[in-house]
């Protein structure tokens, strides 16, 4: 009879639902107890594709302006001129305007030498849109210029092999 | 009050003078499932109609999309619907790679297929858990969004996001599959698979749910065709018809997989019951599916070398796609520039809502939120 | 069924003046706007062509051709086939009939494509405005629309830090 | 108390010259006083802290462990801040009525502390109409949650504290109807004749008499539910549905009243179960000091009482909500079909089974019991069982 079905079903049902639950009293709890209560800093957990906020090594930053071409919302803005004198490229500006971004990751993409790439950071938060803009560049720096062969100075062949790594975790292909 | 060609004359036998009540569901409802708002007139608990109300989340993505370029836009796509961005990526990937005749190689559509199918679990997850949640049962939402946490790990892993993915790229994918990443996969679906049969007997056959959900809002097969509904929302009416099956798309043709379609076994073909079931039932499909694909997955480039100034030929593509919410369209118009001319994007939850204001005649109020629950409405995905 | 047998059908039906075939881009049947209701409503009884749903409906807009080209995707659920019809509407003055008889889905599609490209679809049971405010001003998917600069005072640009 | 206020009205006693009668007025609402801060308040707030952390940990969450140890004074930081809060009243509210609803609603639930007997001695007032006057008093708190509704001017609220009068009014029948077999049983109505009438061993308590009084727990307990407004009956106050129901409008202290009344209910609920079905503060006889014998029956009483809170919570934490018409069908289909058959069964029950056979019976129905808890624990191994077999470690794993 529909009636006493209706009872037995009832009480079945909420029995193997009441099993489950209490059976939960003794599993451990999954959540992490950020940001204070944590073994070890999250960002260190984070795996390596993680896109975080933008950096730029401007050490091997060469001044091609893929990054800027390549950003479809313009949060990058760099000047780049070519030194009468010298000949080189000069990095007058490099700014990201981190409030605007929108970590597609599609900059880190073209970058020759990897020196725009995402780190594992992502606290943002701060009191000010101004202060959510990086400017990296301090004062005019020479544009990288690969070599031919390996990098032979010390202190930018280190910079450059983590770039690499960003770069070579990319699909090959895209560039044409 | 004329809205959507019907009029609706409230019938009172004897009487009995009473007031018809307007009610402003949302847009800060707690259950509205992002920004989507209701009028809903009410007699008392019993609902006379509810007005989908949308566009609060419109962000005129189709227009950006004529300003962005084509490689531009891939992250945009994400945000289309922001719960399961694998397929979105995956829609632009192919109308692109139609409208340009470009080859997509085998293991970038395994990893693809990877992509979507995990992104369809977790997508699955947040619509039955959110669906308990919405019935009045919150533990089923913690355990689903629990298990989704551990997609998003894997995601995370794969492309560096957990929620607005960007891994697709025209021609193919931006990352391989990371070393050590397919065990892990593995791993997951068999900690997944039980998982659901303990959901199923948390909640999923609770008397007092199968009660809530049994027989309302039931939408026969050729109403669901007429108000085009998709996906889950199409096959729980019982219409055997999944993307993946009936217009193969990338390589699921390769794999088996069954399409489960709503019967009725509480109720009604085609209520809100059925919808719910048929999305927990996919969850196992798209685990079968998974397997396969971890199991197979080729040797190869992922990416086909596509021109950075990226310029089909004039002409126009469509495409459709399984997305989690079903059967997605993307109609590009190309004018032979660096610009798409034209992007429509054909949404399940759109024409989802448009049948709310039907299905909601006559029912207590309670039961919309069952109703909009069991469409597994992405606001998003209904403004764009 | 492919695009052409289709066209061959429908031209069998309607004759050359109603149906054109358009083989640009993805094989498309164009149709004069003035007869769309009666085509869709022969596609969808047909029993042989029994296209019962039309999963999409777009509107583009052709400043050149000074036309508003609205598109269907119809999709037959019983025979398991697809065609795409092209419909031209004049831009200066966008009015065709509705479909929403045939199909009710075409009642919110069609708001879509009013809200956005402005095409007035007669017949239509409730033609508002549906994703942009009731007031707006224009139909933003049009090539020719210009972003107003605010709207009730608020202003719709952000200055840019860079 | 009796004999301490006429101490102190007395020769050379404190209150010396103070007439009788105000005096004992002044030391009751001293006591109720120090009863509703040093006892209700304080457990009002445990089980709501009790109840978040069992939610969480059904949950697989941690639940709130940062207010003192194990986060057990959550419930003081939540009351100060929520004390702290700005009253708001809308302007469209009806302002006397919005003001007073929650003291009613609060009212309602700190009365049926006065016949709570937490021990042989430990009680206020032993009513010889102790629970009749609990089923009236709890009666109140229709009262408050309705003018509540009413008064807030929302249509939210409206409908909450309309769903909530139907609720109410509609479950006190089964209530009642399911605390009869037990007053048929004893033969009194006062919450200690009938402890008294029942023994410290499960086969003593009524739970476990005869099977009428089986089913009459369990309509009792549901019902109760529903009278609290607990899942699967939240309805007044369906947040998914409702917002907030009820107490949309609500802000600062007046809300906390409401929760506070909640909560205390949820106690009341498993206190008044632990009096009728489950032999109440009835121990062993094992000491004659009376002080400890009333620590030992408080100790019994309370934990009795607890364990009913905790199942209300786990409940709450499984279970989805019913529907409006689902409710009352369930009420008036269901429960009160079932109660009245409880109730003829146990007066035919009384008079036909002799007193021998109800003895065998009694420790059947106990080993009954006992097999139920078994089964269910078994389950709960399968469930375990199943997750915990393929449990991966690939993954970074929390540390509490």
């Amino acid at each position: 009879m529909g009636y006493f079905r209706n009872i037995k079903e009832t009480v079945a049902t909420i029995f193997e639902g009441m099993s489950v639950t209490f059976s939960h009293f003794m599993r451990r709890p999954y959540t992490v107890q950020y940001p204070d209560r944590v073994p070890i800093r999250i960002q260190d957990t984070l795996p390596f594709r993680y896109r975080g906020i933008l950096e730029v090594d401007l050490e091997i930053c060469t001044g091609c302006l893929a990054c800027e071409r390549a950003c479809p919302i313009d949060c990058i803005v760099i000047d780049a001129v070519k030194d009468k004198d010298t000949r080189q490229m000069v990095l007058k500006r490099f700014d990201i305007d981190i409030a605007k971004c929108m970590y597609c990751g599609l900059c880190s993409e073209p970058c020759p030498t990897g020196s725009i790439h995402h780190t594992s950071e992502f606290e943002g938060a701060d009191y000010s849109l101004e202060s959510m803009l990086r400017r990296f560049v301090k004062t005019p720096v020479v544009a990288y210029k690969p070599k031919k062969g390996p990098e032979t100075d010390p202190e930018v062949a280190p910079i450059l092999d983590r770039g690499m790594a960003y770069l070579t975790d990319f699909a090959a292909g895209g560039e044409e | 009050m004329s809205l959507g060609g019907y009029d609706v004359e409230v019938q009172r036998p004897g009487g009995l003078a009473t007031e018809e009540m307007t009610l402003n569901m949302g847009p800060q409802h707690p259950s509205t499932h992002g920004v989507l708002r209701f009028i809903v007139k009410a007699d008392g608990e019993v609902m006379r109609e509810a007005i989908p109300d949308v566009g609060y989340l419109h962000r005129s993505i189709e227009k950006i999309a004529e300003k962005v370029g084509y490689h531009g836009f891939m992250p945009y796509t994400d945000r289309v619907d922001y719960v399961a961005a694998m397929p979105c990526n995956q829609g632009w990937g192919m109308v692109c790679e139609k409208l340009a005749g470009i080859e997509v190689p085998r293991r970038a559509e395994y990893c693809r297929v990877i992509a979507v199918e995990l992104n369809r679990i977790a997508s699955h997850l947040l619509s039955v858990g959110s669906m308990g949640m919405d019935i009045g049962a919150y533990t089923p939402f913690t355990h689903a969004l629990r298990e989704r946490e551990y997609i998003n790990d894997l995601l995370e892993e794969l492309c560096g996001a957990r929620l607005t993915f960007n891994y697709m790229r025209i021609g193919g994918v931006a990352w391989d599959l990371p070393p050590d990443w397919v065990p892990k996969a593995v791993a997951f679906l068999d900690r997944f698979e039980p998982l659901i049969d303990e959901y199923n007997a948390l909640i999923s056959y609770n008397k007092i749910y199968v009660e809530r959900l049994a027989n309302v809002a039931v939408i026969s097969a050729a109403e669901a065709i007429d108000y085009n509904l998709v996906g889950p929302n199409l096959r729980g009416s019982g219409v055997k018809y999944d993307v993946r099956k009936d217009m193969p798309y990338s390589v699921y043709p390769e794999f088996e997989f069954d399409v489960p379609i709503g019967t009725g076994e509480v109720g009604t073909v085609g209520d809100c019951f059925d919808r719910y079931i048929v999305r927990i039932r996919e969850m196992n499909q798209s685990c079968r599916i998974l397997r396969q694909a971890l199991a197979g997955v080729p040797e190869g480039p992922v990416l086909t070398k596509v021109p950075r100034k990226f310029k089909p030929p004039v002409g126009d593509a469509y495409i459709r796609l399984e997305s989690a919410r079903g059967d997605m369209g993307w109609y590009c118009v190309s004018d032979g520039s660096e610009y798409p001319y034209r992007v429509k994007i054909r949404t399940g939850s759109f024409t989802a809502t448009s049948i709310i204001d039907k299905v909601s005649r006559g029912v207590m109020l309670a039961d919309l939120i069952a109703i909009v629950a069991s469409f597994d409405l992405v606001a998003p995905e209904i403004d764009r | 069924m492919d695009a052409a047998a289709i066209f061959e059908r429908l031209q069998a039906r309607f004759g050359d003046a109603v149906v054109t075939f358009d083989s640009g881009g993805e094989p498309a049947v164009r149709v004069n706007p003035s007869a769309i209701f009666q085509v869709c409503e022969y596609l969808k009884t047909d029993p042989a062509l029994g296209f019962d749903c039309l999963s999409n409906q777009s509107g583009v807009d052709y400043p050149k051709r000074n036309d508003i080209e609205v598109v269907y995707h119809l999709y037959s659920y019983r025979v398991r086939h697809a065609c795409v019809l092209k419909v031209s509407v004049a831009r200066d003055n966008p009015t065709m009939p509705s479909v929403w008889r045939v199909w009710k889905t075409a009642i919110w599609q069609e708001r879509e494509i009013f809200d956005l490209l402005g095409v007035v679809f007669e017949g239509h049971p409730d033609l508002r405005r549906i994703l942009l405010p009731e007031d707006w001003v224009g139909h933003p998917l049009r090539k020719d629309f210009v972003e107003p600069t605010e709207y009730h005072g608020i202003s719709t640009k952000r200055e840019s830090m860079l | 108390m009796k004999q301490l206020v006429l101490q102190l009205t007395g020769e050379g006693g404190l209150l010396a010259g103070v007439p009788y009668p105000l005096a004992a007025a002044l030391a009751m609402l001293l006591f109720g006083a120090i009863v509703v801060f040093v006892f209700v308040l304080p457990v009002a707030g445990v089980t709501s802290w009790l109840e978040r952390r069992v939610w969480a940990r059904i949950q697989s969450r941690v639940g709130p462990n940062r207010v003192g140890p194990q986060g057990f004074l959550q419930w003081l930081a939540d009351g100060i801040k929520n004390m702290l809060k700005e009253d708001i009243i809308p302007t469209a509210a009806d302002r006397i009525l919005f003001s007073i609803a929650p003291y009613l609603v609060v009212i309602g639930f700190i009365a049926t502390f006065a016949v709570i007997p937490f021990s042989s001695a430990l009680v206020i007032a032993d009513l010889n109409i102790g629970i009749l006057y609990v089923t009236a008093v709890t009666g109140l708190v229709v009262v408050g949650v309705l003018m509540a509704g009413w008064a807030s001017n929302n249509k939210w609220s409206l409908l909450g504290g309309i769903r909530s009068a139907a609720q109410i009014v509609s479950y006190e029948i089964p209530a009642a109807l399911s605390i009869f077999p037990i007053v048929l049983l004893t033969g009194t109505l006062s919450m200690q004749g009938i402890i008294q009438a029942q023994g410290w061993a499960p086969w003593h308590w009524f739970l476990f008499h005869n099977p009428f009084t089986f089913t009459a727990f369990f309509i009792f307990f549901v019902a109760a539910l529903a009278e609290g407004n607990r899942t699967p009956f939240d309805l007044p106050e369906a947040e998914s549905e409702l917002v907030a129901g009820f107490c949309t409008e609500y802000s600062g202290m007046r809300y906390l009243l409401f929760f506070l009344a909640e909560w205390g209910n949820l106690y009341v609920i498993g206190a008044i179960v632990t009096t009728l079905f489950l032999g109440g503060w009835q121990v062993p006889h094992v000491t004659d000091n009376p002080f400890v014998l009333a620590v030992l029956q408080f100790g019994v009483f309370f934990l009795k009482s607890y364990f009913w809170v905790f199942i209300a919570m786990w409940v709450r934490a499984t279970l989805p909500r019913v529907r409006v018409d689902q409710l009352m069908s369930l009420c008036w289909l269901y429960m009160v079909p079932i109660a009245i058959v409880n109730l003829v069964g146990t007066a035919i029950w009384m008079m036909v089974v002799p007193a021998g056979l109800d003895r065998v019976v009694q420790m059947l129905m106990t080993l009954g019991g006992a097999a139920i808890v078994v089964g269910f624990f078994g389950r709960v191994r399968f469930h375990l069982r199943r997750a915990k077999l393929r449990d991966v470690d690939y993954y970074y794993n929390p540390i509490i």
